[in-house]
Formats: C-alpha cells, structure tokens, sequence
C-alpha cells in the first residue's frame, strides 16, 4: 500500500514537472546548427583544415544489403574522385544502416542529425526508409540525396501534385516509379504489341508503386491488366499465384520484385500449364548479376533506369572494380555517384571563405541543389520543385538472351530507350 | 432433505468404469468418511462432485441445485470446497496469498478498483487479508507470524497440507470435501489432524466429506462409513457395521493391515 | 559475451556433478568446446566486424579481445572446483586447476589456429564468407601462418592460464579487479555516450581525460584511471561485512518503503533529465527502450503474472499503431478523423481490449504450448493482413500509413526525441504502477493461481475464463499504447514493423530482466533495446546474441537477473529438491490433463 | 477441448452452456459456411482448369510430403518430452543449407551431370549428417540440463536455440539467398497413369514415403523404436525397466534430425532457393501438421503434411478466390496459419489421434 501511496505522489509530481517543463516540449524543434546571421536554417561552419561531413544512410545489411553496399561504394569513389573542397577534405562521418525499414530510417537519421556538423545525408536505399528519414533530416535542416528511392509519395506524381511524405531538402537521383511504370508500359503495349498484362508486386513500397504505375500508365495507352495481384517476398510457392495468372490468360507478367521470389516465379511460371508462351518482364530490382545467370530468365525483358555507356561511366566502373575486386553489384550506384557529385558541386557553388572558415548556408545549399544543371553520368540531373533530379535520359528496356552472359553484357545492349517527354511526362 | 443428494452416478474412463450407478447422500453437519481400497473411485467420487470431472450419468443435487454440468467455480461458490489427495498448492505463492486467493469467490472488487486504489478495493483487501489470517490462526502457531510471506512449496508436508485446508476453509464452504488429509503424515500429526476434522464441524459448522485410508481417523471422526469398490458402493453404516462387513473384509483382503490398524 | 555463456553454461550444468577426478577428461570436453566457440566467433564474422572498434588506443581491438574473452571464460569454467556439499571444505584451488585452465585454452587456441591454416591454404570464401583475407591477417596478428599457429596456441593458452588464474586470486580481490575490468570495457563500449554524457553536464575534461577523442578509443590512461577508480570503490564495498541488499533488508518496514519511493524518485528525476543531457540520438534510443519496456511490461502480465506464453503480442503492439494512425494521419486511406493522438487514445484502448477478446477466447482451454504457437499465428496473420493488397483500401497496404502528426498535449507538441522522452516515460510510469497495483490485487492473485495450476485455481472459485480474458486484455492495452506512441514518433507506420521478432524481443527482456518483476523488465529492455543500437556493431548479431541469452538465461539463471523476490525464493531454494520440484510441477503438468481429460 | 465446456449429456439445459462453448460452436459454423461458399463460388466460377487444380493439387502433395518428414521431428519429440522443439525448423534449414552447398561444389565437377544420382545420395547424406548433429548436440546443451523443468523453460530454450542457429548460418553463409544447382535429369514431366507429374515433385513423393515406411518399421519392429515407444509412454517406468532414458532421448532426436536432413535435401529440389530463415515458415506448417495427424503418432504426421500441404496448395485458390479476394495468394500463409490456430481448437486430439500416455511430465 504505501509503495504505492508513493508511487502515486510520484506520477503527480511527475504531471506537474510536464506542465512545467512545458516549454520543453518545443525545446527540441529548432536542432540543427542555428548561426545569427545567416539563411533561415543556419549554416555548418567548417573551421581551417577541418574535414566537410557527409553521411550515408544505405540498406548495408539484411536482405537489402546489395542495393546499400552497392551505393555506399559508389559514395566512397565520388570522395575520393573529389578528393576536396575549397580546401577542406571530405569526411564520409557517418555508414548509418536503413535496414530497409522505417525504424532503421529514423534511427539511422536521427543518429546522423545529431552530429551538427554533417551537411547532407545520402540515402536512403529503401523508400519505406525514406520517408521518416527524409522528415527528420529536413527538419534539422539538412539535406537527404537518394539515390534509388522511387517511390512517388518522397516527392511528386510528376503531375505537379506534392508526394504526402516530401519534405523541403530531399532529393534523389533515381527515377519517379511514374517514368519507369509508364516507359515499361509503352514498351509492352508498342513495342511487344500485348494488350492483356498480369502485375505482381511484392507487397514492398517500391515494386507495389512501380507495378501500379505501370498497371495505370498501360490502361491509359488502352491496354488490360487482367491480374493486378501480390506475393510476398518470401514467398516460395508461385504456383497458385501463377495459375491464376494462367487462368486470366495474360499475356506478359510484370513482376517488378526482387530475388528470391523473381527466381521462383520465373522458374515456375516454366511448369505452370497455360503459361507457356507468356512473356515474362522484370525491373532494375531484378537486374543483379545472381539473376541474369538463372538459365529460367533467358528471354526475360527488364525495364531499368537509364545508365548510358559512356566513357565517364566506363572509368567508374573500372575504378569501382579495381577497388572493391567485383563488378557494381546493383543498378543504383550511378545514381549514388552523380547523388554524391552533384551535392558537392553544390556546396563548392555555395560555399563562402572567411578566413579559413568555411560557411555553409543551408538554405541556400537547397536552393542551389534546386538551381543547378548537373551533367552525370546518368545524363544532366536537374531537380525539380520535389526534388526529382533524375536524367531525362529516362529508362531502358534489357533483354536477357542466351548470348548475354552477364549482368555486364544484358546491360550494355538496351533494346530502346525512352525520354520522360516520349513518355509524356514533364521531366 | 440431505445436503447433498447424489443418485445414479456413473463415470467410465475409456473402459474403465470408474464409477458405476454410485448413489450417496450426506445430510447437513455430519462427517462422512468414504474408504475402499486404491482404484475404487473414491478421488474420481470427488471429481465429479467438485465438477472438476463431469459424470457420464447421474444427478447431483447440492441443497437443491443441480450440479452437473456446472464449473468446479460455479461449484464452488455453492460452498462445496476440497483439498487433494496430492496437496495441490499454489507453490510459488506465500502461504497467505494461498488463503487470500480462496476468497475470490466471495469477494467482487475488479481491475479498476485496483489501479485507481479505491476505498472499496482498499477496505476488501484488507478484509481479505484480516479473514486469511483468521483461518491460518485456527491451526493454532503452526502457519502464522513469519510464515505469512513464506512460499507455499517452502513448507513441511504436514504444513502443506493444513494450508491446504485453510485455503478451502477460506472459501466459506458449507460442504468440506478432504481427500486422504492425513496421507503421509506422523502419528502425532495424525492424531493432531483428527481432532481438527472434529473442531472444523463444531467451531465452524460445516459438514464433511472425506477419504482415508487411516482406519483410526475414520473411527474416531465419522458419522457415517460408506465403503466403495470399484465404482460401487459396498455398504455404509457406523464404522462398527462397516468394518465386521464380509464383503469390505474382501474388498481389504491384501491389505488387512490398514482395517487391523 | 553471451556467445560463449551458452555452451558453457550448459557444461557447467551438467559437470555440477562430476566427481572431481574426472577434471582432465572435463578440460578436454571444455577444450572442445571453447575450440568450437572461438572458431564460430572467428567465422561468423563477429571478430572481424568488431575489428575496427579499438578498446585502448595504440592496441586492443575489440575483435580479438572478444575471441580471447571466450577462451578465458572457458579457462575460468575448466578451473571452476567442482561444488562442494553443505558442511565440507571447499577445494582448495590447486595446480590441477591452472593446468585444466590452460588445457581448455591451449585446445581453443589450436582450433582457430586449424581454422586459420585452412582458411589460407584453401579458398574457404566461397562458402563462408566471412574468411577474408583481413580476417587472416587479424587472427594471425599479422605474423606468417607457421609463426602465427604457435602464436594463437601460446596466447589462448596464457588467457586461459589466466581464467583459471581467478581462482587464485582472494575473494576479495577477485571482486573489485573483475568489476573494474567490466567497467574499463563498458567505457571503450559506449565512448560515444559517454562522451555526450560528461560533456552535457559540462565535464569535457573528463572526456578529454579518458578518450583519444569524443567517441574515440580510451588511451592507455584513461583505461588505468577507469580500471583503479571502480576496483578501489569495489574494494571499499568488499570490506564491508554486510551487502547493501541485507542492510536494507534489514531495515523496519515503513523506512524500507521510505527508501524504496526515495530511490524511484531519484532514478526517475535522473531518466527525466537524461535525454536534455545526452541528445537527440541517445534519447531516440531511450525512447525505443520505453516503447519496449510499455510492451515488456504487458507481457509481463501475461507471461509473468498469468503465465500465458504469447509469442503473437506484437499484434496487440500493432493494433494500437495502426488504430492511431488510422484515426490522427489525414492520409489514412479510408476514413480519417484526423483526431490528435490523446483523443485517439480511448479507442485505441477499445480496439486493443477487443483484439485482446479475439485471440484470448479461443485459446481458453488451450495447453501452454499450444497457446503459444497459437498465438504466433495470430501474430503473423495480423502483419500478413496489414500488408495485404486485399485490406490496403484500409491500412494502406505495404506503403503503410504515413503523416502520422506530432503529439499534442494543449499547447505543447511533442516533435523531437526528447520530447517524446517525456510521454513515453510518463506511460512507462503509469503502466509500471498499474502493473504493481494489479498484482498486489485479488485478479493479480487469481492470476498467479491460475499460472501455478489452473485447475486448482478454478476449483477454489477462480472464474478461469474472464481471468485469463483480463490478462489478455490488460495486457493488449498496455501494448497498444507503445504502438500508438511508436506511429506518433516514428510519423509513419508500415506492416514491416510488426515483425514476429518483436514478440521474441519482448520475450527475451522479460526473461532475461526477470519474469513478474518491474525493476528486471526496466533493465531488461534497456540493456536489450539501447546496447544493439547504441553498439552499432552489435546491431548484426542482435538475435544472435538474443538466442544465446535466452538459451544461457533458462540453463543459469531462470528467474532472471533482477528476479522478483518470489521467483528468485521459488528457483533458488535449498529446501527445493528436485523430486519436490517434480512433484509440484508434475501435478501442475496433470492439472491440466484433468481439465483436458474432460474434453 | 470445447467438449470440456459443452454440457456433460445433450440433455442438459441451455442455460447450462458456457458462453465460451457457444463462442466456439459459432466459430466452428461460420469457419464452416465461409469454406464451403468460398470453395463453391471457386470452382463453379470454373476460373481454372481440370489440369490447373490437379497441378495445384500434386504440387500440395508433393509440398506436405516434406512438411511430413519434418513433421515426424516435432511429432516424436513432443511424443517424449511433452514440449514444442521450436528449433526444429533449424534443423531442417541447416540441414537444406548444407544440401546447397554440397550440391554447389559438385555442381561444379563432372559428376553432376554425369552421375545425378550418386551426387544426389551424397547431398542426401551430408544433409541428414548435419541435421542429426545439429538436433543431437541441441538437445545436449539447451534440453538435457533441463529435464523436470516447467514445461515453458524449455520451449523457450528452443526459441533461443532456433534464433541462435538461424543467425550462427546466417554469420557463417551470409544473408543472401541461395539458388539451388538445378538437375538436368530431373526438368520436365513423367506421365504416370494418364497423371503429367514433374519429374522433381514424384522423386520428393517417393523419397518421403520411403523414409516414413522405413521409420515406421524402425519404430514398431526394432528394439530401439520400442524404447522410444516406452520412454514417451511414460518416462519413469521405462527407467525402471532398465531402459536408458537419456540415450534414448538423443536417439529420438538424431532420428528426427536425420528426417529433417532429408526434408532440407528434397525442399533443394521442389524449391531450388533458400536462405538463414527458410526454416521458419516450413516448421511452424510442419508443426500444424504434426498436431494435425495426432501428436506422437507417425502415420499421422504423413497424412497431417499432405493435408497441410494441401491447404495451402489448394485453398487459397478454392476458398479465398471464390470471395474475389486480390492478391489472396498473399494471404497463403494466412491460410496455413488458420488452419493450425482451427486445428488446436476443435481437433487438438489430431486426425488420428494423440498417441500420448496421460501427462506425467
């Protein structure tokens, strides 16, 4: 009894100190390095000789795990590629994980924030990791630079109407799932001339968005999407799912998943009665070099972000093998180079002298990752008002053949390649 | 009318008939002793009655009301407690928490009562306990003082099984059912034990039921003998009657030693 | 550390009554598996992953420490004198011991010194990914494979020399060195923290003192200073002839109760400044150990008080996330109130009363372990259904639900972690009263009845259904309210979250904190939720690392760390034989047979 | 265990019934009515095929046929030690594990193409070598010091020692997900009595009833199998009667170890992918299965695995596409899941019934 008597007093005494911490409440709203003086959000100062702080915030374990790796290594290169700025070497300060999930984003965000010194986060792999990141990150006034987030909630449908999770300071470099749903769709429906598709996603936020973009975007060209259905990501048995398929009588299935379950559903899709001569099409999740090899996705078409062959992107990824002994094991480290490039460009634009000191005004690192022009090695970035960036390069169509020995050779012979402004689509 | 009235009782477990058309009846303040040798049904005859076992057949009437088909809780709350032939305590439980949990049916504060610590939940508990100590103080020194807050399994054999008495007393039964209360005990605490069963009626008035094998206790407490054997009753009478009965004297022939005791 | 406890701890059990004279055959056996322990620390990659963390400036990496931390703690189990019984002389330690110590550690050593010849004459990687060429250099120190082979067997073997050592070491010395020791790694550990904590009550210099760096390494003065200042205070408190514990047991009732309220006090005023204090990182973390421990201590009802294994309760953790959401996020997708999150509350504690009903009714006569796999089930249907296209019209599918708005309490919000410290703490408080003032009451009874032999229980009048309905629903609504706060402060909730995992998390803080007791459950969740995160390193062998505990937890300590008194009476008795323990069990065990017999 | 509530003759009044009893009744109706609809609007909906459903079916066969094999682990240890062996799943998943990774370094030599079968019987043995060391040396450290415990202590050590083993492989082989070396000999289909049956799914049919018959005959006819027998009837007594408990234990678990060894190898051929946490999933459905056909009762873990097989096969395309249902093979797992929380509550007794002496432990 008495205990609790006390325990009581306690939680009173407790209220109390609420009401009177009150203003406390609002205490942690203004983080971030607030200088007088300056652009509304503050600026980082970086004193002489003092290394820049960027940080990555990247799916480096779990299954995700290749799609971060494959990024941070392409964020190491563009350091050492730029070595420094104005002077001052740049420092990665921070490998935070996403672990491809919301917590992961916020921890991971929050962690990095608290180091008032970094000045732009890249990241992050997954856009379920996004979304809380890209809130936290903006609301400590830096700035968050995807480079495989595709999901059109982080920033807009591309019709002008904001995503419900953008926030001011995210940006990202890969493709809106809009661009490459719809240039997936015209090729199905022009090039391929199908009108009745199936779409599987696995209940993960990119395939879901990218497999209901494609859905809509093939309709609007006056195709049917027979079957518009899910699996899970571990998931082993297709066979019901496919049947079903079968039995719509579809005559492409766009499964724009990752593996495992992509290795199960090509694999059976080849022992299901009715799906004989179906066509079977992936997207850049499934354009990994363990995929392209599986003897059952010979004749596969893959829709996937543009990454031209040009000289610049020949060296990177000479550089990358020579440094990291392998191959870019994922689609997205170009994506993450140009992220890296671009940000620094930015800075250097910005960035003012004062003996020795260096300012960033972050207001105006936003307003200028928002200006800037930048030619990488996906195309010329330039960010819209939701902080698209991506290439108007737009997106490729692969086919793998027998004669594509890897992910290398599938890569290098795009069947065509589609513009946002063939695809209709204000870049 | 008797206090419990039970007719036509019948059990069987798989092919065991366990208990077979068993009728008995146990009129108010009497001390009725139920002996037959091991397997004859007398811990399934408690089962039943406790509704921890539901009867194939049969009717059981306690003071009018029907108990088949009840909860051994709902049972309960009619005031027919027991205690088990193995003491079946709340081992990790102190010996006061073991009385008090007795009460529950007879008390009715909620959740609520207890988070918001009101006075109604606050004078019950209190009661609760006050009660609890009250029915360990009729066992004389032996449960009280330091004990209270002893875990029920830290407790000698005999101790056991006197809380496990008090904590069926604790329930404000009428009916008592004690199965075997002095199994494994001393001759000491035997005789000690059967002159409890005696003050159980007279301080507290209630009637009792119980099983034993120790032919002295039987003797020297009960009313009423009634013998079973295989599900079926012998025969009942005054433990003289009883135990001149040819067929009880089969029924032990094996084991005279217990009727010779 | 745990990754060694298992296979020792289960030894040492069984050995408990080997006659001594079998130590060397034991030395082996132990050698045996030490040599097995260190080879999987090694190619699990713990080793090289924590390679790059330094304990003491120029030298020390974690990696190896750890490596070697194993071989000593099974030095110290082959030296451990058998027990001796009430009334004999304790073994002296001898010879025999230091030898079976070294043994056990020279064994050890000569596996990894096997796994490192193997690993650099054939190409391992392809299978085991984690032997890389780095992982060579490391356990090698860097030596040729020939000189690092002697190398390993002559180092483990010292460490093991020197676990045994302990022995030999006076009681007293014995416990202020070990202590000191853990203290010096719990600071190269947190360093990071550590820093942020001096430095926010505006001791830099201390930092300065003891690190290279904020977050850097000790140096090797920082180490000594750490290491004599806790051996000295442990010396101070192993003079003493009574332990604090007995002094305050000592104590009359009311000045105990006194104390007690004066010291959650305390503990409470320093939580309530700490996120101030140590930044908005460290109170994130905080803030995920409170949603844990808001959990832990409704499955401690649960578990601990009613004794249901629930191993789907992080549907209940779910149901309260979503129904927030769902009723605050204007972007739920089929109908939004748009509530603030404090009006939202009753009926988050509605639905989670009425999830609690759904998966406590069918589970009513249900054997304990049957119930729990059961309630997996359940558990997993909830996030398979949440992610489902087919209800995504009302829980947003795998896109989740997200814009959850920011507390608001009248004028305040609540935005950054340290402001959702002050809520979540505030509903730790209350849920942690509740949690005592429920088991001190006549359903707390009912429901430990019901855990020691539900039969029985119902017998003395307990109504089995509605008690076991309560526990459910008590404890769904305490889960509940952690989801909500989890939605509010993450801003957005996904079906990823509601992992089975969760459940597990949950189930190894209350074990390891103490099934039933508060305090446990407290530190149970911290240690478990903040060390993961804190230690990004750790963060990959999370469950790994929770297996083991859970496993070394049952074999050593059943009751828990911080057991509750009960318990700890309950598991550690002498009076407690093991026939008795059958018995009482065993009945329990028929207990429920008779109630099923019935079916 | 609804019996337990319902009244004790049907001639008992209403008033006698427990709402928990209704409750259950009503449950057991509406499970009743929804799979009855859902299956006739399926099938007169006639969306798939004679040849779709039978696909659908032999697949679910072939599927419960390794879920039985797993099933028999869970069966014959609850059938001794009265609790859930949680790890199981592990076992099974070690043992497809290193199924793989031999079947990858022969897939690399000759042999493979040349001899599938002789490398097949060397997968087969490596997976059932680790599978049985794997459970043996589990029962070692986490069960046998635990004997006579609470009947929770040790189905939480098994939940500790199915999380540590998952993540010792996932430390040891990584995250990722392994692709099984394919058999050439064994693509496409034999005809078998008019059946077109994948060549891969007949073998895995035929490997798991040969594995049950010989572990039937193990049980009932060797003197070993009989002390299995006894020691599940009743441990103590079998004690008496000079029969070495502890050892006895370990053999029930190197058996049900070397079955699941045999599960992992088949699942590398129905499935030809896996990674750390393939055994989760598999366990819980074998465990479904093992109560399904009658704890401690062999026939009945291989009806309870085809029957659960089947359910998941079959039943979300019967039952939940006959409600239009989208993305319901989403839900597949659900369906499985159902089906084990409805068997626990109205069959706990399993198809064929528990083989379990009265509880004693």
């Amino acid at each position: 009894m008495k205990t609790r008597k006390g325990l009581l007093a306690l939680i009173a005494t407790l209220a109390l100190i609420v009401a009177a911490c009150g203003d406390g409440g609002g205490e942690g709203d203004g983080d971030g390095g607030d200088e007088p003086g300056v652009g509304a959000l503050g600026a980082i100062e970086v004193a002489e000789g003092e290394p820049i702080k960027i940080a990555s915030l990247q799916a480096i374990s779990g299954d995700a795990s290749s799609l971060g790796t494959d990024q941070v290594r392409a964020i190491e290169l563009a350091i050492t590629d730029k070595a420094e700025i104005a002077g001052h070497p740049i420092e990665l300060a921070f490998n935070e994980d996403d672990l491809c999930s919301s917590e992961g984003g916020q921890t991971g965000a929050t962690r990095i924030v608290a180091d008032t010194d970094v000045v732009a986060v890249i990241g992050t792999s997954c856009s379920g990791a996004g979304v809380p990141a890209s809130e936290v990150i903006s609301g400590a006034n830096r700035v968050l630079i995807s480079g495989s987030n595709t999901s059109p909630y982080l920033t807009s449908d591309l019709a002008g109407n904001e995503g419900p999770s953008h926030h001011d300071g995210y940006f990202r470099t890969a493709h809106n799932d809009g661009i490459q749903g719809a240039a997936a769709a015209k090729f199905v429906f022009e090039e391929l001339e199908l009108t009745q598709i199936a779409t599987i996603n696995d209940g993960d936020p990119y395939t879901e968005g990218l497999t209901s973009a494609m859905a809509a975007a093939f309709e609007n060209l006056g195709g049917e999407v027979v079957v518009n259905t899910a699996v899970t990501a571990d998931q082993t048995d297709m066979r019901p799912v496919l049947t079903e398929v079968a039995a719509a009588g579809a005559e492409l299935i766009y499964f724009p998943i990752f593996q495992p379950a992509g290795d199960f559903i090509a694999e059976q899709a080849q022992e299901v009665s009715g799906l004989e001569d179906t066509v079977l099409m992936g997207a850049d999740g499934l354009l990994s070099d363990t995929y392209v090899v599986l003897p059952q996705t010979k004749g596969m078409y893959f829709s996937g972000p543009n990454t031209p062959t040009t000289g610049e992107y020949d060296a990177f990824v000479a550089a990358y093998e020579e440094a990291y002994g392998e191959p870019p094991i994922q689609s997205f480290h170009a994506h993450a180079y140009d992220a890296t490039m671009m940000l620094f460009t930015a800075i250097e634009n910005i960035a003012q002298e004062s003996d020795g000191t260096l300012v960033i005004d972050l207001q105006a690192l936003r307003d200028e990752l928002h200006d800037i022009t930048y030619e990488g090695l996906t195309g010329s970035l330039k960010c819209d008002e939701f902080g698209d960036c991506a290439s108007v390069e737009g997106i490729d169509i692969f086919q793998n053949t027998e004669d594509t020995a890897d992910i290398v050779a599938v890569r290098s012979s795009p069947i065509i390649t589609y513009t946002p402004e063939e695809l209709g689509i204000g870049g | 009318m008797p206090m419990l009235e039970i007719s036509g009782l019948n059990k069987s477990f798989g092919g065991l008939r366990a208990i077979n058309g068993l009728d008995i009846h146990v009129d108010g303040g009497e001390i009725v002793s139920v002996i037959g040798p091991n397997g004859a049904g007398k811990t399934t005859f408690f089962n039943l009655v406790t509704g921890m076992d539901s009867p194939d057949e049969g009717n059981m009437i306690f003071e009018g009301q029907d108990l088949v088909g009840l909860r051994p809780n709902q049972i309960l709350q009619l005031g027919l407690a027991r205690t088990f032939q193995n003491v079946r305590l709340f081992p990790a439980m102190t010996v006061l928490e073991n009385v008090m949990v007795g009460q529950h049916a007879r008390t009715k504060s909620g959740l609520l009562g207890a988070i918001f610590n009101t006075p109604r939940h606050r004078g019950e508990e209190a009661e609760i306990e006050a009660r609890a100590k009250e029915v360990l103080g009729f066992f004389g020194s032996r449960l009280v003082g330091y004990r209270f807050d002893q875990l029920s399994m830290m407790l000698s054999y005999a101790n056991r099984r006197r809380l496990e008495i008090a904590r069926a007393m604790a329930t404000d039964p009428r009916l008592l059912l004690l199965d075997e209360p002095t199994a494994g005990m001393n001759p000491r605490e035997t005789l000690e034990l059967t002159e409890l069963i005696g003050r159980l009626r007279s301080e507290r008035g209630y009637t009792i039921v119980l099983i034993e094998h120790d032919m002295q206790v039987v003797r020297n407490v009960s009313d009423r003998v009634v013998v079973l054997d295989h599900g079926v009753k012998l025969t009942e009478g005054s433990y003289e009657e009883v135990s001149t009965n040819q067929d009880v004297i089969e029924a032990y022939l094996g084991r005279p030693a217990e009727l010779g005791s | 550390m745990a990754d060694v406890e298992a296979p020792a701890a289960a030894v040492e059990e069984k050995e408990l009554l080997a006659p001594p004279e079998l130590d060397l055959r034991r030395a082996v056996r132990l050698g045996l598996s030490n040599a097995a322990a260190m080879v999987l620390v090694a190619a699990t990659g713990i080793v090289g992953t924590f390679q790059g963390r330094l304990i003491i400036d120029p030298f020390l990496p974690l990696g190896l420490l750890f490596l070697y931390l194993v071989a000593w703690a099974f030095g110290w189990l082959a030296a451990k004198p058998p027990p001796t019984l009430e009334g004999f002389a304790p073994a002296v330690p001898g010879p025999r011991n230091l030898a079976a110590g070294a043994l056990t550690g020279a064994i050890g050593g000569a596996g990894t010194a096997l796994l490192l010849v193997l690993m650099t004459t054939f190409n391992l990687r392809g299978i085991f990914i984690e032997l890389s060429p780095g992982l060579a250099d490391t356990l090698s120190f860097g030596l040729s494979v020939a000189a690092a082979v002697s190398a390993i067997v002559a180092v483990a073997t010292a460490v093991g020399l020197a676990g045994a050592g302990v022995y030999f070491l006076p009681p007293r010395w014995r416990r202020a060195l070990m202590p000191g020791l853990m203290w010096v790694l719990i600071f190269a550990l947190f360093t990071d923290m550590i820093g942020q904590f001096f430095g926010g009550i505006g001791l830099e210099f201390v930092t300065d003192l003891l690190f290279t760096s904020r977050g850097g390494p000790l140096t090797v003065v920082g180490a000594v200073t750490v290491f004599v200042a806790f051996s000295a205070l442990y010396w101070y408190r192993g003079g003493r002839k009574t332990t604090l514990r007995q002094r305050f047991d000592l104590l009359p009732a009311e000045r105990r109760t006194r104390w007690t309220v004066g010291l959650a006090v305390a503990v409470m005023v320093i939580l309530w400044f700490m996120p101030r204090i140590m930044g908005p990182f460290v109170s994130q973390v905080l803030d995920n150990a409170g949603i844990f421990l808001l959990m832990a201590l409704g499955l401690n009802i649960v578990l601990g008080y009613a004794g249901l294994l629930d191993l789907g309760y992080v549907a209940f953790f779910a149901v309260g996330a979503y129904t927030a959401a769902i009723l605050t996020s204007p972007l739920s997708p089929a109908f939004s109130p748009e509530l603030t999150l404090i009006a939202a509350l009753p009926f988050v504690m509605i639905a989670a009363a009425i999830a609690g009903v759904i998966v406590a009714t069918p589970v009513l006569r249900m054997r304990g372990d049957y119930l729990a796999i059961v309630t997996l089930g359940f558990g997993e249907i909830a996030r398979i259904l949440l992610n489902s296209a087919w209800l995504a019209p009302y829980f947003g599918g795998a896109q989740g639900i997200t814009n959850i708005p920011d507390l608001q309490i009248g004028p305040l919000t609540f935005r950054s972690p340290q402001d959702y410290f002050i809520p979540i703490f505030l509903f730790v408080v209350v849920a942690a009263y509740i949690t005592l003032a429920v088991q001190k009451s006549r359903w707390g009874r009912a429901w430990m009845a019901m855990r020691e032999d539900e039969s029985v229980a119902e017998a003395m009048g307990i109504n089995i259904v509605t008690a076991k309905l309560s526990a459910f629903v008590v404890g769904a609504v305490l889960a509940s309210f952690g989801g909500a706060l989890f939605g509010s402060q993450i801003g957005s909730v996904f079906p990823h979250s509601f992992d089975i995992v969760v459940s597990i998390t949950v189930l190894v803080i209350i074990i390891v904190g103490g099934m039933g007791s508060v305090p446990g459950v407290t530190v149970g969740a911290l240690a478990l939720i903040a060390l993961p995160n804190l230690l990004r390193e750790f963060s990959e062998y999370q469950f790994l690392f929770y297996g083991v505990l859970l496993i070394a937890m049952m074999l050593v300590r059943p009751e828990g760390f911080i057991p509750s008194k009960r318990r700890a009476q309950e598991l550690h008795t002498e009076e407690l034989a093991q026939d008795d323990w059958l018995a009482i069990y065993g009945q329990a065990g028929s207990g429920e047979q008779v109630a099923e017999g019935t079916a | 265990m609804t019996e337990a509530t319902a009244p004790a003759r049907p001639t008992r009044r209403a008033s006698r019934i427990t709402p928990v009893a209704t409750f259950l009744w009503f449950l057991r109706i509406v499970a009743l009515v929804v799979i009855l609809y859902g299956s006739f609007q399926s099938i007169s909906s006639g969306r798939l095929t004679a040849a779709q459903w039978r696909d659908l079916i032999v697949f679910g066969v072939s599927t419960g046929s390794v879920y039985a094999l797993i099933a028999l682990g869970y069966t014959m240890v609850y059938g001794v030690l009265r609790f859930i062996n949680f790890a199981h799943g592990e076992v099974f998943m070690t043992g497809a594990m290193s199924a793989f990774l031999v079947a990858n370094g022969l897939a690399t030599t000759s042999l493979w193409a040349s001899n599938p079968v002789l490398s097949l019987l060397i997968v087969l043995l490596a997976s059932m070598v680790t599978s049985t060391a794997v459970a043996v040396i589990v029962e070692r450290v986490a069960y046998r010091p635990l004997r006579g415990a609470p009947r929770l202590i040790p189905l939480i050590t098994s939940i500790g020692a199915s999380f540590t083993i998952q993540y010792i492989v996932r430390g040891l082989v990584g995250p990722s997900t392994k692709a099984f070396p394919r058999v050439e000999q064994l693509r496409g289909t034999w005809n078998i009595f008019g059946l077109v049956i994948l060549k891969s799914q007949v073998v895995v049919i035929v490997a798991a009833l040969l594995m049950m018959a010989s572990l039937y005959l193990f049980v009932e006819r060797t003197r070993t199998g009989r002390s299995m027998r006894a020691v599940s009837e009743d441990p103590e007594t079998a004690a008496l009667m000079g029969i070495n408990v502890d050892r006895t234990i370990v053999t029930v678990f190197a058996v049900g170890g070397a079955m699941a060894g045999v599960a992992g190898a088949l699942w590398g051929l129905v499935f030809p992918s896996l990674n750390f946490f393939s055994g989760f999933l598999p366990g819980i459905k074998a465990f479904t299965a093992a109560v399904l056909g009658g704890i401690g009762n062999i026939v009945g873990a291989m009806l309870g695995g085809v029957s659960v097989g089947l359910f998941e096969s079959v039943g979300p395309s019967l039952v939940l596409a006959g409600y239009e249902i989208p993305a319901f093979s989403q839900l597949k797992d659900v369906v499985a899941y159902l089906a084990l929380v409805l068997v626990l509550i109205f069959r706990p007794s399993g198809i064929l019934g528990e083989r379990l002496a009265t509880e004693r432990t």
